[in-house]
């Protein structure tokens, strides 16, 4: 349908209003990098959109040991903020500077996989995301907001409005790898975060993106690493047990096969790059 | 040399370059008229298809819709645009009519007030379809009982009787019997769009002589204006074509798929009219650089001379010819590569398949004949025993010598252009090759000929 | 990590024109009353250039400065036909047209020059720069411009030109396939220079370089345009593109330059190149076409190049990073 | 649907479009204020070809609904043109033969205006990383990312020139 109206909140009253008036025919776009090419090329025909470019959520601020990102924070504040080094990493590896000074941090969320780059660090960095709606705000951990293709726990009359990630000083690493160099969709993304207890691993966290329906934990794999020194056979055995637990699809870019066998790659040269940090701080 | 002139050999700054950088230059999508409308096709969702049965009434309820155009409003709704040089037969459609026989075949034009509004009554017509099975492989749609793309029966193009473009000098069977290596190669290709950055389109504007204006980015401003008169059966006078700047073409915009239907929308409506490709329709749509699968089988001598060179081409046409027919022509003509073989046979096949239709592309039938036959020379290199260099050497051809469509040599720098090319990178060249030239061979020697 | 090196090379010849010719350009000239002169064509640039060769081809064979053609193109109600640019055709034929054209307008600006300078046309040269003489007294000198205005206020004569060109249509023998498919042929040899890793399968384009032949240059900075443009997409086409990535298979075809991948600027390698120039007997000044071939050698060339890396042939293009890794795993696994 | 009134400032100068909903600033720009310098290549902000800088930043016009730049600062190439003669980059553009058929260049030069306002002393992997937004299918990339050095060269030339 030819979009009747478009709306472009000042704040988040008027917005949750426009929501609870138009209810779920009302196209939410954030930053407008995925929704806008699918309405010019008219796969999307929406009614009414509601554009949140306004409304006021894009502070990125550190309060209390955390980072919390307005939801339209875009890419390049992300790029910018010094807090947390792996967003960096991930906002730099995701599409171009001009999409960066569109694309949004909370829509990073909603785009679907091989995209969703800046998710895979979230994920890695224990991120939790606010959720508001008339029954008030809650706040779930990102390892359980998603819930399959395209698919969330967002409810259909609340916004995502915040992103919070502690701000921890453990060592961090993100790959994406694609078929370029740059502004291209992901083979695979890995992002990892571990704690170290003197020279053992503590607790990993170990993120992919484009091996499943949405950014994932390979949960085994940050089980085999705990208690090891990333030694050779430690890393393989993860790198194994991510390849194997995770759930590559094919398209254009990359085959499930192509995928799984670079997933494995990838967490183990993150792994390495970790191992060899660890060595240079003398652990 | 270029010095020797006053003008030519020199880098003049380009004419339209300040156009360029300051983006006064004017494209085709860069004109605009009072009442213009938009066109957009309705599109076959399936590969290969019967048409049962087409319902517009929904479309034709969305705000902005002024009309649609099937097949019956094309007075000579037939797309054969290679027609004006003589190639038959008469195979596509300009607007489907009973089949269709690719994904993305145009069916219907919708003229609406906006784009949007276009795209939006293309969602809303419904298409009855009755799905065939389709074939996607070339050597699969030359099996028996293959899917039938075309009307008359086979999946190929015929060249004067032939199923395929024939070139046939000296006897290869007997020469292979002689040969001391035989070396064999399949490549295959994969097709390709051309990708220009400026879409292809066109804006088709009434005039108030009753002449019709269309500014257009294709790469042949008079084919498409004679290709455009036959379908519209109107005289070329009646048509004045305006173009010359394109943004990129590398053969994509030869195809005179837009100019046409946009000029018959401007006449049915009396208003001008925009069809303009997106850039999924220039991808998925409009005619891609054809798929290739190339078999080599050489005859080479224990020194290194290749004696005889089989060729066996076949090119994915996708579901119509357009071009293609002419790259097989062009493909054959240069499927020995630069080289002198005396014996030679090529076969070049332009098959159909229910893909999307292939056409020109920078390299027409050559770029892929090069890629195969280069590969191939490193494989005889290797399997004589010599570097790839003096492969080439070996068997480049010089002037005066025959090829294999028995057209002489004229214009041969081959080895010449490898010398500088070795010199670039700083590859010794041994004394004889460094020394070599294209200069016709010894008279009474038969410069190693077999 | 393994990462291989090898370097490939490729030779190719290219033909000039639309194959089987019958494909005619033609060109109209006439001069204004300052001296300009409009060349009238319907041929199309398609950035490669045309408007500013086909002008300094015009301004050569008229004796004049670049600065003084304007190029008119295109329009069917003011230009006279042409074939479309296509087939590495465009300076070959049009050019030819304008020359033809050109000598027309230049005879009748010497008949008027002649009068005017009471000499005959025979005794009258010019300095490419503008400027008519009579030969070898440079005191009895005359502007091409002052000619082209006494010519219409003075003389009330045309100084105008038609130029065609065409080659004629050569027939196919269907049994034998002897026929005449070109005008001339421009050739080139391609070095590339890759690396492989072994782990993924990623090629990176360290160099390629190479030497063009294509007869006469008319604007070398141009053809040196086309030789870098067509290295990357030589390239692209190698290593990326494809419109059916898993072809036959029609699925995942592309729909935005996301999935349809070409190699961007962090990917390219330097690319450097030598041009010598042997002149064509049939083209203008010598001009042999450069238009489509510049992205054929980098192919093979690559593709070569990864077979000295890697010990192994991938014959099917593109070649994917998976494509080489399934090689190399086959290569490792295989007997040997 | 009906149309509201966008002004927003462009090039230095206060303009308004009436526009439908979420018409976007590219349209606005092609199709009501002829200003075509602003390519269209796919509307899917896949090719960069219609960059234009909001308040300095390059954005791409194709996905911004004009709404969202009202009272926003919009920067297209027709106001990178001087009054007299070429800016900087548009005459290495041109020296250099940085372009073919011309139709990325807008989007090049917005890209590299951005890229020498936030940095004017870019080095190659600022450049190329600067333009990976931004598809050329002629040139090869090559000669763009020689005439920004060209350019940013000359910029710092002209201001030491005028620094003395």
């Amino acid at each position: 349908m030819t979009v009747r109206s478009y709306f472009l909140p000042r704040s988040m009253p008027e917005a949750f209003g426009l929501l609870e008036t138009h209810g779920p025919e009302l196209l939410v776009m954030a930053g407008g990098t995925v929704a806008m090419p699918l309405m010019n090329d008219g796969i999307s025909l929406p009614g009414a959109v509601m554009g949140l470019r306004r409304a006021g959520l894009d502070a990125l601020e550190v309060a209390g040991g955390t980072l919390r990102i307005g939801a339209t924070a875009t890419l390049t504040q992300l790029l910018a903020q010094p807090a947390v080094p792996m967003l960096r990493e991930a906002a730099r590896n995701t599409a171009s500077w001009s999409i960066r000074n569109m694309g949004t941090v909370g829509g990073n969320l909603f785009t679907p996989p091989p995209g969703g780059d800046v998710a895979v660090a979230l994920l890695a960095l224990d991120a939790g995301v606010t959720m508001a709606g008339p029954r008030g705000e809650r706040v779930l951990p990102l390892a359980g907001f998603f819930t399959g293709f395209l698919t969330n726990q967002l409810a259909a009359d609340e916004l995502l409005v915040e992103i919070q990630v502690p701000i921890r000083s453990d060592p961090t690493v993100f790959i994406k790898f694609g078929r370029k160099h740059a502004n291209t969709p992901a083979v695979v993304t890995v992002a990892v975060r571990l704690r170290w207890d003197g020279a053992v691993v503590a607790d990993a966290r170990i993120a992919l993106g484009a091996v499943g329906p949405h950014p994932i934990r390979a949960l085994d794999a940050e089980r085999l690493l705990v208690g090891t020194s990333l030694e050779a056979d430690a890393i393989a055995a993860a790198a194994a047990a991510a390849a194997q637990g995770c759930e590559p699809f094919t398209d254009g870019i990359a085959t499930e096969w192509y995928r799984r066998r670079m997933t494995g790659l990838f967490v183990s040269r993150a792994l390495e790059q970790l191992a060899q940090g660890a060595e240079g701080e003398g652990r | 040399m270029s010095s020797d002139l006053n003008v030519v050999g020199h880098s003049v700054q380009r004419s339209d370059g300040i156009g360029h950088v300051t983006g006064r230059t004017q494209y085709t999508a860069d004109r605009s008229f009072p009442g213009m409308l938009h066109l957009k096709m309705v599109r076959s969702p399936l590969h290969h298809a019967l048409i049962k049965g087409i319902d517009l009434s929904a479309a034709e309820r969305v705000p902005g819709f002024v009309r649609a155009l099937t097949a019956r409003d094309v007075p000579h709704n037939r797309y054969t645009i290679l027609g004006l040089i003589g190639v038959e037969p008469e195979e596509e459609f300009v607007l489907a009519e009973d089949r269709v026989r690719f994904k993305g075949e145009a069916i219907i034009a919708i003229v609406a007030e906006t784009e949007t509004a276009a795209l939006e009554a293309v969602s809303k017509v419904q298409l009855d379809l009755e799905e065939l099975p389709a074939v996607f492989d070339v050597e699969e749609a030359l099996e028996p009982g293959a899917p039938i793309v075309t009307h008359w029966g086979n999946n190929t193009f015929m060249f004067e009787g032939h199923p395929c473009r024939r070139v046939r000098l000296g006897d290869v069977e007997q020469a292979f019997q002689r040969a001391d290596y035989i070396v064999e190669g399949v490549y295959n290709t994969s097709p390709i769009e051309q990708a220009p950055l400026e879409t292809t389109g066109c804006i088709a504007v009434p005039e108030a002589n009753g002449r019709y204006t269309v500014y257009t980015n294709t790469q042949a401003l008079y084919f498409s204006l004679d290709n455009a008169a036959i379908i519209l059966q109107v005289p070329g006078s009646r048509l004045h074509f305006v173009g010359g700047t394109v943004g990129g073409g590398f053969g994509g915009k030869v195809d005179v798929i837009v100019e046409p239907i946009a000029t018959l929308a401007a006449m049915k409506t009396n208003r001008p009219v925009r069809f303009t490709y997106s850039r999924a329709e220039e991808m998925q749509v409009s005619s891609t650089r054809s798929a290739w699968r190339i078999f080599i089988k050489d005859g080479v001598t224990r020194d290194g001379r290749i004696i005889a060179r089989k060729v066996t081409s076949y090119a994915d046409s996708g579901a119509y010819s357009r071009q293609t027919p002419y790259a097989l022509t062009k493909h054959a003509a240069n499927a020995a590569g630069p080289y002198a073989i005396p014996n030679v046979s090529i076969d070049a096949y332009c098959v159909y398949t229910n893909r999307q239709p292939t056409s020109a592309m920078r390299g027409f039938g050559v770029t892929m004949a090069s890629f195969a036959l280069e590969v191939q020379m490193d494989k005889i290199a290797e399997k004589v025993g010599v570097d790839p260099w003096t492969i080439r050497f070996i068997n480049a051809y010089h002037n005066g010598d025959m090829k294999p469509h028995r057209k002489l040599v004229e214009d041969a720098t081959l080895i010449e252009t490898m010398q500088s090319a070795a010199t670039l990178v700083g590859h010794d060249l041994p004394d004889d090759l460094r020394a070599m030239t294209s200069a016709p061979r010894d008279a009474g020697h038969d410069g190693g000929r077999d | 990590m393994a990462r291989l090196r090898g370097t490939g090379i490729a030779a190719v010849n290219y033909p000039t024109g639309m194959n089987l010719g019958g494909d005619p350009s033609q060109a109209l000239i006439h001069a204004t009353t300052s001296g300009s002169f409009v060349v009238s064509l319907s041929a199309t640039d398609l950035g490669q250039g045309l408007r500013t060769v086909i002008g300094q081809i015009a301004a050569e064979t008229l004796g004049v400065e670049f600065g003084e053609i304007v190029i008119d193109t295109a329009d069917t109600d003011t230009g006279p036909h042409d074939m479309g640019t296509f087939a590495s055709r465009a300076t070959h034929r049009v050019g030819n047209a304008v020359i033809a054209a050109a000598t027309e307008a230049r005879q009748a600006l010497l008949e008027v020059a002649a009068e005017e300078l009471e000499a005959a046309v025979a005794d009258l040269e010019g300095d490419g720069h503008g400027n008519l003489m009579v030969m070898g007294v440079p005191a009895r000198s005359v502007r091409i411009a002052d000619i082209a205005s006494m010519a219409q206020f003075k003389y009330g004569r045309t100084i105008a030109g038609r130029g065609a060109y065409m080659k004629p249509k050569s027939p196919v023998d269907p049994e034998t396939g002897a026929m005449d498919p070109d005008s001339t042929e421009a050739h080139a040899c391609t070095v590339a220079e890759v690396e492989v890793d072994t782990e993924t399968g990623e090629v990176t384009v360290l160099s390629i370089r190479s030497a063009y032949e294509v007869g006469r240059q008319v604007n070398p900075t141009l053809v040196q345009g086309q030789i870098a443009g067509g290295a990357w997409m030589g390239m692209s086409h190698a290593l990326y593109e494809t419109t059916a990535p898993y072809y036959p298979a029609v699925d995942h075809s592309p729909r935005d330059f996301s999935e349809y991948l070409m190699p961007g600027p962090l990917e390219m390698p330097e690319v450097e190149s030598v041009v010598i120039e042997v002149p064509s007997s049939d083209g203008p000044y010598g001009v042999k076409g450069i238009g489509e071939m510049t992205a054929n050698s980098p192919i093979p060339a690559i593709a070569n190049a990864i077979y000295h890396a890697t010990g192994v042939r991938f014959d099917d293009l593109p070649i994917t990073p998976e494509k080489i890794l399934r090689g190399l795993d086959a290569k490792r696994s295989g007997p040997s | 649907m009906a149309s509201t009134i966008v002004a927003f400032e462009l090039g230095g100068r206060e303009v308004e479009v009436m526009v439908k909903p979420m018409t976007t600033l590219q349209s606005a720009l092609r199709d009501q204020l002829g200003f075509t310098a602003t390519k269209e290549g796919c509307r899917q902000g896949g090719c960069g070809s219609c960059t234009v800088l909001v308040n300095g930043e390059p954005m791409l016009s194709c996905l911004l609904p004009v709404e969202d730049v009202a009272g926003q600062r919009v920067t297209t190439l027709e106001s990178l043109t001087p009054a007299q003669g070429l800016h900087p980059l548009q005459q290495a553009f041109l020296d250099t033969n940085a372009f073919q058929c011309g139709y990325c260049t807008p989007g090049m030069l917005m890209v590299a205006k951005a890229l020498l306002d936030h940095k004017p002393t870019p080095d190659r992997a600022d450049i190329t990383q600067a333009l990976t937004g931004n598809i050329c299918r002629c040139t090869g990339y090559g000669p763009i990312v020689r005439a920004i050095g060209v350019a940013a060269q000359a910029m710092r030339s002209s201001e030491e020139g005028q620094a003395r």
